[in-house]
């Protein structure tokens, strides 16, 4: 494990090199051409392609393709304003789903939630959001998320939780049925037949949070055996 | 910037769902507090009071002043607080807040206007020489329910507070340093506790203690009762929201009652534990 | 034992529009003072009732505008009389701002210039909006609206221009929609603008008038009423149907003294029986104008409150 | 507070001669003034409090606007002349702007806002004169006034103060009773008889403060009655103005031509 400190170098090489949040590629640098841009502890994967900085953020800066979940905010125009949880809210089109034309356009309301992916983010404009793939124009699971309940958890867990080898999801998936929509701006949504099953799942993810609890598998374990399941 | 966005569709029903089958979402009953963190700092008068993740730090400091022509005998107590952006997103700098006049108000009402501190005790010299107390209270960060904890880390800093003690001769004031003479409590009457219930849209679903923040903003009213151990009232408040039945407030100050006796207890034990470790370093 | 006190109480006010209170009650009734109102609510046919009274049982009744329906009963909700029909009770409001309906005729001033439509205020709950396919473009009735409309839309209304219009349609939210699309709606000139409840307004025939003292009239049904010079009918419409110029022009025409007293006349007979809470409709304020005239009163007498309890004692009398 | 007058005699009369349940003087005044939708004065004793309720209408402030209802806006303005020491209170006072805050969220769950979405209902409370009970009189003031508005609410609110002097409790206030003994407002909907406000800001044992409360509660019923038949005998003189020539109407009323191209909205 390396912290690195923001203006640190970052030894970050690779032919198809991809950097991820909190690292910046400078120009007019000698040695290296990657620095860092907060404090916290650099990752890379296994085949060195792609760098990133975890930290215990909970601030969504928009990246595209990345997949999120926002809430409606207000109508405008052909679409909608979505709070995404970054410093202004996304844009979504009104023909940005599977099967919308002028005339069918999906009936979102001010409140409603939704997975969508980051399609545009770009610093200097508001960041647009998409609920199909743009080339087959199938949802492939994007849209409205109806029912079930929104957590709120850091950035770091949210990562955590789309790591498939991750302990927690398949620990609770093992007690109780449950739905889950993972988005990298720190949102999860959960959908289970009981108000108690969610309920469970939301305090476990409070519990695990590296910014929360930080319980290990074990502790985990034994604070889902005190929830009464 | 707008307003911040209100909570979404499904956590709404969500909430309000398990509320019906009394669930919360951090797995406490219906009338349940979080139980206060207290934390004393070095200084006499300096606590961080957290209720969850909800945090106020309280710190109470004292000057000798002259006292107003109208009220010689009596010292001055002063409050200040503030809601800053940094205890939640959803506060703004600039204009006060409907919360922040909540707070002001309710602060003032049930530490200075129900007389809790003695202010003829903090006279030195009549029209002469008073003891200023300044209480400040800093919110560091809003989880739900600002106003019970700012209420609390309030009293308690006043109760943990000493100031130095003072011999008069004649004209001369000697102000003793608190190496030399032990310091001396402030002369209280007594301790208010505040408690906020929230009551939802739906009349059936019952009224929840110490809301959370996303309790407090789907609630549909909130009832603030402030009182002592003694089953004194010193502050009702239920401004507006859902309308309630007389016989439902009465059973919520009745509830009140046994909470305030319950915090009283924890307040006394950690104020107690924290004395003894100070007793060996002073002398 | 609650009852009231009886000291220090102000004079009552001239209207007599106040309800004072100065009774001890008696003792025996205390606290459960049950008033009866039944005999007061009929007096004259209709029924009245204030907010929070009960009105009938929701099993046998649907609710109607002005009602909710709490614990099986059917609530009002505003003050005012009470209307059934059939099945369905609903109460009228006796004051409240202006209900729009379509086909209604309003008056209004615009409020704000917005891309491809206007905010008018027209005494709504909300500005109603005037898109810019709704109205009616220089160079023909059935001309497409270009580009270049868009950008010059002050020249045909701007912000504090008046206008007469129809109501179209609502909005999902219930803001109304505009038009102006006939030659009889567009911008007004030559008159001013009188502001009176809308309840005072009743729907006629047309709210178009022409009194004989060469003064026009458009009572709008939001209560706002348009009191101007009279034009007219060849003036009125070109031979092409559509002078540009003349309909979105901003000079008044010349108006003579003779007519500008007429309008002023006017004006303060609609102020002064609006005050007295009078209907107004083209007979009634034509009957008004002639015994102001024969009475030979100053027009800005009209006002003062003896002059104007005079005049509606004289429309009092015929019916 | 410096006032050494006695609160209640042995003989069981109040500073200004009346009784512990004795209400003062109530006038409720609700013609119209100036361009208000409604407006309504209303005298406690010598409290006197007029309220202007414009609206709804179009927001002002368009970043307050909500989606799903009207918002209500209240302004509370003190006028210097209203007390003994003539003094100015600027907008930014807290007092003032927790007065305002709790009329607002007291009328936010009476008044049918979600008909109106979009609009605001702006309320001026003006006080002309203090004499205790300000509140109570701010309430029962803007309650006649959105009654005449036409603004559709689910009941009337009926506010009173009640105090207690040792073991006697005591209605309707004065500034100096207020000073002297705990006391608290309460505003109730008298139709299901629940509680809207309940403000107490003094110590006060909870077995007394029971007593108050039910007697506060008891005697907004009272103050419901006056303003029902203020209400009454308002709505009376509307129709009964309108109703003169309504037969004269009904030959043409229905007549309304409407020639309206429909056209449906972009």
């Amino acid at each position: 494990m390396s912290f690195v400190l923001p203006g640190e170098l970052v030894p970050a090489q690779h032919v198809n090199l991809k950097l991820g949040p909190g690292l910046l590629q400078v120009s007019d640098v000698k040695n290296g051409s990657v620095m860092s841009t907060r404090a916290g502890e650099l990752k890379h994967t296994a085949n060195n392609r792609e760098w990133w900085i975890e930290g215990n953020s909970r601030r969504y800066v928009p990246a595209p393709q990345e997949s999120v979940i926002g809430v409606v905010i207000a109508r405008s125009g052909e679409g909608w304003r979505v709070d995404i949880g970054s410093a202004h809210f996304a844009s979504l089109d009104g023909l940005a789903f599977e099967g919308a034309t002028k005339r069918s356009r999906p009936n979102l309301k001010v409140g409603s939630v939704l997975y969508a992916r980051v399609s545009l983010a770009h610093k200097d404009m508001e960041p647009e959001l998409e609920c199909f793939d743009a080339q087959t124009r199938k949802a492939e699971g994007f849209g409205e998320l109806k029912g079930g309940f929104l957590v709120r958890c850091s950035l770091q867990m949210s990562r955590m939780l789309l790591d498939q080898s991750h302990f927690l999801l398949p620990l609770l998936g093992a007690r109780f049925p449950l739905e889950v929509a993972i988005g990298l701006n720190g949102r999860v949504w959960v959908s289970t037949k009981e108000p108690k099953y969610t309920i469970a799942v939301s305090r476990c993810i409070e519990a695990v949070d590296p910014d929360g609890g930080g319980m290990d598998e074990r502790a985990a374990k034994k604070f889902l055996a005190t929830l009464d399941i | 910037m707008p307003r911040p966005p209100s909570p979404s569709i499904p956590e709404r029903e969500f909430l309000y769902a398990s509320l019906k089958q009394s669930l919360r979402l951090d797995g406490r009953l219906p009338l349940e507090m979080r139980e206060p963190t207290l934390t004393f700092g070095p200084d006499l008068g300096w606590v961080d009071c957290a209720m969850g993740r909800t945090r106020v730090l309280a710190s109470v400091d004292g000057k000798m002043v002259k006292p107003t022509p109208e009220r010689p005998l009596e010292g001055v107590i002063t409050i200040h607080s503030e809601i800053s952006p940094m205890a939640s997103s959803d506060y703004e700098t600039g204009r006060a807040s409907d919360e922040e006049v909540v707070l002001t108000r309710m602060l003032d009402k049930v530490l200075r206007r129900s007389d809790t501190v003695d202010k003829e005790s903090l006279c030195v010299q009549a029209g002469q020489r008073v003891w200023h107390l300044r209480l400040t209270i800093h919110c560091l960060a809003d989880a739900g329910n600002l106003l019970d904890c700012a209420c609390l880390a309030g009293i308690v800093a006043l109760k943990h507070y000493r100031r130095p003690e003072v011999e008069v001769e004649g004209e001369d004031v000697t102000i003793h340093h608190p190496s030399e003479r032990a310091p001396i409590p402030l002369a209280m009457h007594h301790t208010p506790y505040c408690f906020t219930f929230a009551y939802f849209p739906d009349t059936t679903t019952q009224a929840v203690l110490d809301p959370t923040s996303l309790e407090q903003r789907l609630s549909a009213g909130l009832l603030s009762i402030a009182l002592n151990a003694q089953r004194e009232l010193c502050v009702v408040q239920k401004a507006g929201g859902v309308p309630l039945a007389p016989d439902e407030v009465m059973r919520i100050i009745n509830v009140a009652v046994g909470k305030a006796k319950e915090l009283d207890r924890i307040v006394e034990k950690r104020l107690q534990e924290d004395w003894s470790t100070r007793n060996v370093e002073v002398r | 034992m609650i009852t009231f006190a009886s000291f220090a109480a102000p004079p009552d006010d001239l209207y007599g529009h106040g309800h004072r209170v100065a009774h001890p009650i008696d003792p025996a009734d205390d606290r459960d003072m049950d008033i009866d109102f039944d005999d007061e609510e009929f007096v004259s046919g209709s029924k009245l009732t204030v907010p929070g009274e009960t009105l009938t049982s929701s099993h046998a009744f649907m609710r109607g505008h002005g009602t909710y329906v709490d614990n099986e009963q059917v609530i009002a909700s505003v003050a005012g009389t009470v209307e059934r029909v059939n099945k369905l009770i609903s109460v009228r409001a006796a004051r409240s701002r202006y209900n729009p309906e379509v086909g209604d005729l309003v008056v209004g001033r615009i409020a704000e210039v917005q891309p491809k439509r206007w905010k008018v205020d027209a005494g709504g709950r909300q500005d109603a909006v005037l898109m810019l396919s709704s109205v009616n473009l220089p160079g023909g009735v059935q001309r497409r609206k270009l580009e270049s409309d868009e950008l010059q839309m002050r020249t045909f209304f701007e912000e504090g221009d008046l206008l007469v219009a129809e109501v179209q349609a609502f909005f999902a939210d219930g803001a109304m929609s505009l038009h102006t699309r006939s030659l009889k709606y567009g911008k007004l000139r030559n008159g001013q603008l009188v502001i009176v409840p809308p309840a005072l307004i009743r729907r006629l025939k047309s709210h178009f008038t022409s009194l004989p003292c060469g003064v026009d009239l458009i009572l709008g049904l939001n209560g706002y009423i348009w009191v101007s010079k009279h034009v007219k009918d060849s003036d009125r419409e070109g031979e092409d149907g559509f002078d540009a110029e003349a309909v979105y022009s901003n000079r008044n025409d010349d108006i003579d003294c003779a007519t500008r007293t007429a309008i002023a006349r006017v004006t303060n007979i609609i102020r002064a029986l609006a005050a007295h809470w009078q209907p107004l409709t083209d007979a009634v304020l034509l009957e008004a104008y002639e015994w102001a005239v024969e009475q030979d009163c100053d027009v800005k007498d009209l006002l003062l409150d003896d002059v104007a309890a005079a005049l509606v004692a004289s429309l009092g009398g015929q019916h | 507070m410096g006032s050494r007058v006695e609160i209640l005699n042995d003989d069981g009369y109040r500073s200004d001669g009346r009784r512990q349940f004795e209400l003062r003087d109530i006038t409720m005044d609700l013609s119209p003034r100036g361009t208000a939708d409604g407006s309504a004065m209303i005298t406690h004793g010598l409290t006197q409090v007029m309220v202007s309720v414009f609206g709804p209408r179009e927001a002002k402030m368009r970043a307050q606007t909500l989606h799903d209802r009207a918002v209500l806006n209240v302004e509370v303005n003190i006028a210097p002349f209203s007390t003994g020491e003539r003094r100015k209170r600027n907008r930014g006072d807290k007092r003032i702007l927790e007065l305002a805050a709790s009329i607002k969220s007291t009328f936010e769950p009476v008044v049918q806002t979600a008909l109106y979405p979009r609009s605001q209902i702006d309320i001026y409370v003006h006080v002309l004169q203090q004499d205790g009970g300000l509140l109570q009189a701010s309430i029962n003031a803007a309650t006649l006034a959105l009654v005449g508005a036409g603004i559709p609410l689910l009941d009337l609110v009926c506010a009173v103060t009640g105090g207690v002097h040792s073991t006697s409790p005591m209605l309707d206030l004065t500034t100096l009773e207020e000073n002297d003994i705990p006391h608290l407002t309460v505003a109730v909907m008298p139709k299901t008889g629940n509680v809207t406000l309940v403000t107490m800001e003094t110590r006060l044992h909870v077995d007394r403060f029971g007593d108050i409360f039910k007697l506060t509660c008891d005697a907004a019923q009272v103050i419901h009655q006056e303003m029902k038949r203020a209400a009454y005998a308002r709505t009376r003189r509307l129709v009964d103005a309108m109703d003169v020539d309504s037969k004269s109407i009904l030959l043409t009323g229905d007549n309304v031509d409407k020639d309206t191209a429909m056209n449906e909205l972009e």
